[in-house]
């Protein structure tokens, strides 16, 4: 009983995940991106939490607290330390896709995704039918928002949103990772994020723009 | 001492004269100690041939373990002795030269570079013919390559030497990427790199691989001996080169392609289809033919004498692929004569291109000028260098009683004796090529005529050319030889053809010295026919067999140069007899020559060799295809028109429809890729969706 | 041996004596053709005797090269001479010297010191004269080798003995349609070889018409005599293969006794008149042609000898 | 043994954030001793077979590996000792930035250290992103606006090929839990022992996501993209570092997935490798040709020959295979000595462009001759290492996919042509006059004379160590 509310509740926080990730396609604001990352992060938090509640695989709470540390509390909030105000109090006006047709790209991305993993599915299991092909879509998503976002900030979300995507696939395929590589892929995002944030600062002095999809002096 | 020691004690010499560079002090101890080096390896190496081929051919030298490729041998036979022997000799011939001759450079370029750098080119050569398989041959093969491109642009800080440099080492290393295809295609199908291993298993090699192979390795041999559309690099590279180093160029790598030409596509592959020989024919003719004809366009010596090595490749094309013929016809005869023949011609080339080389070499080192409408009249200042031009000349222009002389008339009578052959296919073809042949051999001789006449006759058209002194003691040394050699390989064929027919016999499957060297003075009664001829002439005086050449058959044809060099000076003895008999005791004097009404002589009234070799040009324009440009010259500042004149270019079709072309396209094709590194880190992030996706559908599908 | 030896040397001295009568027989018939009365057919004789007598005059920008060039021209022929059967049927003792094919590369030698001497003197003529020489020699070249090809392919060998013997044994082959249409190839070339008319005027004394003549312009004396008989002599020995081996092979002597030899020299005689009178013929009716033209008339030459291979390959 | 190897570094990383007194030499000793230490373990391995213990696994290709990565270091440690005194100008790097520099340095040699000596792939997934968190202030080490761009690109593609090599690493996981082997895990041997149980549908998701992933470090086209930008702004030791041993090692990760594939899926798994392969080469010799930028142009070439490493690692013959890795090494080294000899070229020139560098010969006759002799041999020239492990290749191509090996022999050809044009400007002619006085320090010197020798004696002789090693991880990746 508990069980199948548990994976109601998978499908939902699935729906809801795949929902934000489109959101995040059509965000203008830098901070707007950074916070929904948190939320992002959280919805991913619970879902571990779930699957490691219905599997009874208990390292994954840990998984899940680790990802509410570093991913919805430091992250988000050492980002926004790191990167300057005059760079977060900006919009993003230009889109290469414009937002009809990212999110037009970004359902045919999701339907690829599922298509691509229901068959990968091993027959019984349940719980990768239920998120593996969201954390597939997830994943093509993020790497969408990198594509199609000229600016630094939302690049660096669109990675994390990746690395949410694939760390749902592991979570539901293979229950995280083992401990020490859980650990250090978690250090290994936090560290990335802050030397990402760190460019970033780095590109508003030096090129005085943090618009990189314009930075072309390096070519042929 | 055996032959390996020689062999090793050459090595240790070369490899010495390389390393003492590194300590040497000074450009003149540089040259002495490298050349010297050179001189006592390459004297050393004859000793160590000598030995070795007085052993008997398939000496084991030496073997060294390079994984994953396998063994890497030395192991000739005769063939690979042949052209070992050859380098040696010309080596010899240049290094002596070189010890004179390097002096100009002294004071502004490294000298101890360039006599590192010949003497390890020296052991890759050596390494070359050696070789006993086909990884050891393509690596000395390359690193040859690599030092004589260094050795060509030695003048480097000149622009013009150094594209000259890129051109030939680009053009050389797209010969050998088809080399390279070639070698692995006869190790996959044969399992084996060295020659014995391939010569064995070659017989179930699938056609489609032997032809591939034969293609490969014709084009990827004809780049470095200069087959018709690639021989591009030649003149550029010959001019920009020192001229010993173009003397090595022409002397010893042309020929050392010309043995890759042999041991692949005539020894390794066994029987060949009859095209193949058809298509040497064709090609040796068509090269011989265009290399003569632009030759006699050029006025920088060593621009024609590059161009005339390209004819000469011909030549010996046309006998390799007459070998061939015979071979496939069963007339193994036949096929040694012309395979003794293309040898024979081989040889003698590599002595007497290497003999006008340093002649120009001399030239350049005297006047500093290499065009001939700027230099006459050093036949008085240089008398010995003008002498040992003339004898590189008569040489090349095949006239008695000279080298040349000899080979060609062989070739000739090789096609001639087509007949024999029972396809009309074949016999046309062969008589094609003689007469194409003929034609080159004419022009070649117009073409030595302006050269020397040009460089040497005439008064000085330049006073650098007026100024120029007789070349230095080694300088002559290193002209004499090879001009002796001239002599020697044309007057006493006799003595030669017994020694290429072991390696002649390799590539035709048959012997042919005992019927082209008859033994008419042991064994008169054998050889009726050329003792009707009157070949047992001064028997036991002249030490040879017979001292006549037949080709095969003394009813047909046969010449006898050694005799010849008797006959000759008797009748100039005659001419000058009679007139000394009829006229008396007269009086040689000195005048002046017509000026044409003017007072005194301009030397520029003199023909040009633009202006002698003119009817060429009109005659053949079709080929030439001269491209005219009208050319004004406006003064700097006021565009006022200073002067207007016609430029005639010539362009070599090769470059006009082949590298030109290329080299457009390749760049082409790359600009049609630039697009990919646009600097956008959007779109490379692009690629990786976009690869991603399709990943994800290839993997499900 | 000796006896054949002998007649090596009679047949060098028949070159030598009877070639500038030649030359001179030449001039007096065409001299007749054209209603004058001509010089003596003797003249060339009187020509070489004053010449040898004279003293020279060399440029002073001549080297060794231009004094050597004469004997050699005088030479080459003479060497050419050892190979043919000029009066004997059957082969002397220095025949096996060197084929139709090897005479040509000794031929060629003459020519080539012929044309380097005409550049030693810096006189401009010379080298125009030289330039000249050399393109109607190297169009004259495939034609012969063209000849070559078919000699060898119908008589089955290049020596001229051999040749003469094959044809004078055989009969059938001179009426062979490639033979005679190399015949006629053949004789171009020596029109050409020899500074004849269409392709050189060998009287002409314009200096930029000429193209044989004006080599030897900066002779004088001794030299100028012995390239003057050299040249004599190349028509002579050029006549006699054209005569001996190709078309009449008849009418040498195939015994070493007098009375054949006697009749050997008198048919040789009668055969030179016969193509001296062919010679006029051409001489008197054609003009000479322009430089670039000489192409024109050799590579018809060319086209022939080309059809006389091509007709023997197809087998007629 | 591998404890010490990756200690020595790390803690002389730690000692560079104290102290900047005496840190080159430092460096240089500690990265030769680890070399030193690297040649005992690869000895040991190559005497006695793999060694397992802890985490770290050490087989005959991870021994190989170790010392290529090794060796490169070394250099790079006794040529930074020169470059970092003449480095911004002629200006000597001090004080914070010298720090800064040696330590990232240390930590970059161990984390690329680390990467052979570990048996799980996960944990192998870690070491890797920390070679590039390592590296990218290295890579903008500069702290100009080109430099900046760069490193930006550099991080992000490369974050992006992690987060796909995660991916695919995590199916391979599931793979392994839903096979019928009784194993769980990402231990290579094991997973190796047992990848023909594997499901080959996943598996094929798996090696095309760890192609795409992992090749991104390695430089394989098409995200090959961040190569010539990293490569052209680093710091010339930094260039070979990353050229040399990053991408070396990177290559070997890959191939520690795709030989896990090829027992799963076979020939498809080497087709999808020749695609990778053949289009690395082929990009790279477009943009050979057409590069005005030495050090970009030197970069396409390593992405050139990753490709024939791709290419050999396709045609899967143990022949190809012994190729490929040998390949790997003589990359390595060749490289790398370009990479200095370039760093050179900027010190004394100050541009990267090839058309203003003319007379090397002159001005510099000893990077001349080695830069001339390099690029010979990176283009494939005889007597060098390059030549006999491409020729292997090839051998082995002509055999298995012929029409890939003459596609890639004409490619050869092609960057021949290009990198031989860019060379001969640069080295021939005369220097002009405008060439700043400017001595190249002695270490600079060493490091390239070092090198050179592992150029050339490669292709004259058989290398001791080296190729029992070679035959030992072809042994192991052949299958047998």
């Amino acid at each position: 009983m508990l069980y199948a509310t548990a994976l109601k509740l998978l499908g939902v926080l699935g729906a809801l995940l795949l929902l934000e990730t489109l959101f995040m396609l059509a965000v203008r604001q830098m901070r707007g991106i950074i916070r929904l990352y948190a939320i992002h992060s959280l919805l991913l938090a619970i879902s571990a939490a779930v699957v490691g509640y219905v599997t009874g695989m208990y390292h994954l709470y840990l998984v899940a607290g680790l990802t509410l540390l570093f991913k919805v509390l430091a992250i988000p909030y050492s980002l926004e330390r790191v990167i300057h105000d005059t760079i977060l109090e900006k919009r993003e006006i230009h889109f290469v896709f414009g937002v009809p047709g990212s999110l037009l790209i970004g359902g045919l991305l999701c339907l690829l995704a599922y298509f691509t993993s229901i068959r990968l599915v091993y027959p019984g299991d349940t719980l990768a039918r239920l998120l593996l092909s969201v954390g597939a879509a997830v994943a093509l998503l993020g790497l969408f928002i990198m594509v199609g976002r000229q600016e630094a900030v939302p690049q660096i979300s669109g990675l994390l949103i990746m690395e949410n995507g694939v760390i749902l696939i592991a979570v539901v395929t293979a229950f995280g990772l083992p401990l020490i590589a859980e650990f250090g892929l978690f250090l290994d995002v936090l560290v990335g994020a802050l030397l990402l944030g760190v460019l970033v600062m780095r590109l508003q002095r030096h090129n005085e723009t943090t618009a990189v999809g314009m930075l072309r002096r390096l070519k042929g | 001492m055996t032959g390996q020691t020689w062999l090793l004690i050459m090595t240790a010499v070369s490899l010495l004269g390389a390393l003492l560079m590194a300590v040497v002090t000074g450009g003149r101890a540089a040259v002495v100690v490298s050349m010297g080096a050179a001189v006592l390896a390459s004297l050393f190496g004859l000793a160590g041939a000598v030995t070795l081929a007085l052993a008997g051919s398939g000496v084991f030298l030496a073997a060294a373990v390079l994984p994953p490729l396998g063994t890497l041998l030395l192991r000739p036979d005769g063939l690979s002795l042949l052209f070992f022997v050859l380098t040696m000799l010309i080596w010899l011939f240049i290094s002596i030269f070189s010890l004179d001759y390097l002096q100009k450079f002294i004071p502004r370029y490294n000298v101890r570079g360039f006599g590192a750098l010949y003497n390890i080119l020296f052991l890759a050569l050596a390494v070359t013919t050696l070789a006993g398989d086909l990884v050891t041959f393509l690596i000395a093969w390359e690193v040859m390559t690599a030092l004589s491109y260094l050795l060509i642009v030695f003048e480097h800080r000149n622009p013009e030497t150094t594209k000259a440099g890129f051109f030939m080492l680009v053009m050389s290393e797209t010969g050998s990427v088809l080399l390279i295809a070639a070698f692995i295609m006869l190790r996959i199908h044969t399992g084996h790199f060295d020659f014995a291993g391939i010569a064995a298993a070659a017989a179930s090699l699938p056609a489609a691989v032997k032809n591939a192979v034969f293609i490969l390795a014709l084009l990827g041999f004809g780049v470095k001996v200069g087959i018709v559309p690639l021989y591009g690099w030649f003149p550029p590279a010959y001019a920009a080169a020192p001229a010993n180093v173009a003397a090595v160029l022409s002397g010893v790598t042309l020929s050392l392609g010309v043995y890759g030409l042999c041991r692949v596509i005539l020894d390794l592959p066994g029987a060949a289809p009859l095209w193949w020989g058809l298509v040497l024919l064709v090609l040796g003719a068509l090269t011989a033919i265009l290399g003569i004809l632009y030759a006699l366009m050029e006025q920088n010596l060593k621009r024609m004498l590059s161009l005339s090595s390209v004819e000469n490749t011909g030549l010996i094309l046309v006998g390799l692929g007459a070998a061939m013929v015979y071979r496939t016809g069963g007339l193994y005869v036949l096929a040694a004569l012309a395979a003794i023949t293309a040898l024979y011609h081989t040889i003698n080339h590599a002595v007497y291109k290497t003999l006008l080389f340093l002649g120009a070499g001399a030239v350049e080192f005297a006047t500093g000028r290499q065009d001939m409408d700027g230099l006459g009249g050093l036949s008085r200042t240089m008398p010995y260098t003008t002498l040992f031009f003339l004898v590189g000349s008569l040489s090349i222009a095949a006239l008695p009683p000279f080298n040349g002389f000899v080979s060609e008339w062989l070739t000739l009578q090789t096609l001639l004796l087509s007949f024999h052959l029972p396809d009309v296919l074949p016999r046309v073809v062969m008589a094609a090529a003689g007469v194409i042949l003929a034609l080159t051999a004419a022009l070649a001789i117009t073409c030595f005529v302006k050269a020397c006449g040009t460089t040497f006759l005439g008064r000085a058209r330049r006073p650098e050319a007026a100024r120029a002194r007789e070349a230095g003691p080694c300088m002559k040394l290193g002209m004499a030889l090879p001009a002796v050699a001239c002599l020697l390989l044309g007057v006493l064929p006799t003595l030669v053809i017994p020694r290429l027919n072991g390696p002649a016999s390799i590539l035709a499957g048959g012997t042919a010295a005992q019927q082209m060297v008859p033994a008419v003075f042991s064994q008169p009664e054998k050889f009726k026919d050329l003792v009707m001829l009157g070949g047992g002439f001064l028997r036991g005086i002249l030490p040879a067999p017979g001292a006549v050449v037949v080709p095969t058959d003394p009813g047909f044809s046969s010449i006898s140069p050694t005799y010849l060099l008797v006959a000759l000076p008797l009748m100039l003895l005659l001419g000058a007899a009679l007139a000394r008999i009829f006229g008396g005791r007269t009086v040689q004097e000195k005048g002046p020559v017509w000026a044409g009404g003017e007072e005194r002589f301009d030397p520029a009234q003199q023909y040009t060799g633009t202006a002698y070799s003119n009817p060429v040009l009109v005659l053949f324009g079709s080929i030439y295809r001269p491209r005219v440009d009208l050319v004004r010259h406006y003064h700097a500042q006021n565009n006022f028109r200073l002067a207007t004149g016609y430029q005639r270019q010539i362009y070599s079709p090769a470059e006009r429809y082949l590298y030109r072309p290329a080299v457009w396209l390749l760049y082409k094709g790359a600009g049609l890729l630039s697009w990919i590194q646009s600097g956008r880190v959007n779109q490379y992030v692009a690629y990786m969706l976009l690869l991603l996706a399709g990943a994800l559908i290839y993997a499900v599908w | 041996m000796t006896a054949r030896l002998l007649l090596n040397i009679m047949q060098v001295l028949v070159v030598m004596l009877f070639s500038p009568l030649l030359k001179g027989v030449i001039s007096r018939l065409k001299a007749i053709i054209q209603s004058k009365r001509g010089p003596s057919i003797w003249q060339p004789y009187y020509d070489l005797y004053k010449l040898f007598r004279k003293d020279e005059v060399i440029s002073t920008d001549a080297s060794w090269i231009f004094r050597a060039a004469p004997l050699v021209s005088f030479a080459v022929p003479l060497l050419v001479t050892l190979l043919i059967p000029v009066l004997t049927g059957f082969p002397l003792t220095w025949a096996f010297m060197g084929d139709m094919l090897g005479g040509g590369f000794i031929l060629s030698l003459g020519g080539f010191f012929a044309t380097l001497a005409a550049m030693d003197t810096a006189s401009p003529y010379g080298q125009m004269g030289s330039s000249r020489t050399r393109m109607v020699s190297f169009l004259a070249e495939p034609v012969l080798m063209c000849v070559f090809f078919v000699v060898s392919l119908v008589a089955g060998a290049t020596i001229p003995y051999i040749v003469n013997h094959a044809w004078y044994m055989g009969g059938k082959s001179v009426i062979y349609p490639s033979h005679v249409l190399v015949v006629i190839a053949f004789f171009m070339v020596i029109l050409a070889e020899t500074g004849r008319i269409p392709v050189d005027n060998p009287d002409g004394h314009f200096e930029l018409a000429m193209i044989d003549e004006s080599k030897s312009l900066e002779y004088s004396g001794k030299g100028f005599a012995l390239i003057k008989w050299g040249g004599y002599m190349k028509l002579f020995v050029l006549m006699t293969i054209f005569m001996n081996v190709l078309v009449t092979p008849w009418g040498l002597a195939t015994a070493v006794t007098a009375p054949a030899l006697t009749l050997a020299v008198l048919s040789l005689l009668l055969k030179m008149l016969a193509g001296a009178v062919l010679i006029v013929i051409i001489e008197s009716t054609l003009a000479k042609l322009r430089l670039f033209r000489v192409a024109e008339f050799l590579g018809m030459a060319f086209v022939i000898s080309l059809l006389g291979l091509i007709t023997y390959f197809i087998g007629v | 043994m591998a404890e010490l190897i990756l200690l020595m570094p790390l803690a002389a990383s730690g000692i560079s954030i104290c102290t900047d007194k005496f840190l080159a030499g430092l460096t240089a000793l500690v990265q030769a001793l680890t070399l030193a230490f690297s040649l005992v373990l690869a000895w040991r391995v190559a005497q006695y077979g793999p060694l397992n213990y802890g985490w770290f696994y050490i087989d005959a290709v991870g021994a190989l590996f170790l010392l290529t990565v090794a060796v490169v270091s070394c250099t790079a440690a006794i040529y930074s000792a020169g470059y970092v005194r003449s480095a911004h100008d002629g200006a000597p790097i001090t004080g914070a930035s010298l720090r800064r520099y040696y330590v990232q340095f240390n930590l970059f040699t161990f984390a690329m250290l680390l990467i052979p000596l570990l048996g799980n792939l996960g944990l192998v997934w870690i070491a890797l992103e920390l070679t590039t968190l390592t590296s990218v202030f290295l890579v903008g080490f500069e702290y100009t606006g080109r430099a900046t761009e760069a490193a930006w690109k550099y991080l992000i593609i490369s974050f992006v090929g992690a987060m796909l090599g995660l991916w695919g690493l995590v199916l391979l996981y599931y793979c392994t839990v839903h096979a019928p082997a009784a194993y769980q895990g990402l231990e290579w041997a094991h997973l190796y022992r047992l990848a023909g149980s594997l499901n080959p549908q996943t598996m094929k998701i798996v090696l095309l996501l760890c192609l795409i992933g992992y090749g991104t470090r390695a430089g394989l086209a098409p995200m090959h993209t961040w190569l010539p930008d990293a490569h052209g702004e680093a710091p010339s030791p930094v260039s070979a570092l990353l050229s040399g041993a990053k991408t070396t090692v990177s290559f070997y990760v890959v191939l520690r997935f795709y030989f896990i594939a090829v027992r799963s899926l076979g020939a498809t798994a080497q087709h999808l490798m020749l695609f990778f392969g053949l289009l690395s080469v082929l990009i790279a010799a477009a943009f050979i040709l057409q590069q005005q930028d030495y050090k970009r142009m030197l970069a396409y070439s390593t992405v050139e020959h990753m490709g024939i490493a791709g290419l050999g690692a396709a045609f899967g013959t143990p022949l190809a295979i012994y190729g490929m890795l040998f390949h790997l090494f003589n990359h390595a080294v060749t490289k790398s000595n370009l990479f200095y000899a370039a760093g050179n070229v900027l010190l004394k020139y100050r541009t990267r462009e090839i058309l203003r560098v003319k007379g090397l010969l002159k001005s510099l006759p000893l990077t001349g001759v080695v830069f001339l002799v390099a690029v010979l041999a990176i283009a494939g020239l005889p007597p060098s290492g390059i030549f006999v492990s491409e020729l292997t290749v090839l051998t082995a191509g002509f055999r298995t996919y012929p029409g890939a090996a003459v596609a890639l022999l004409a490619l050869l050809a092609v960057v021949f042509f290009g990198l031989v044009r860019s060379m001969y400007q640069m080295v021939f002619g005369p220097p002009g006059g405008d060439v700043p006085e400017m001595g190249i320090s002695n270490w600079n010197n060493l490091a390239m004379a070092l090198s050179l020798l592992l150029i050339i004696l490669p292709g004259l002789i058989a290398l001791p160590l080296l190729h029992p090693l070679l035959n030992a991880a072809a042994a192991v990746f052949a299958g047998r």
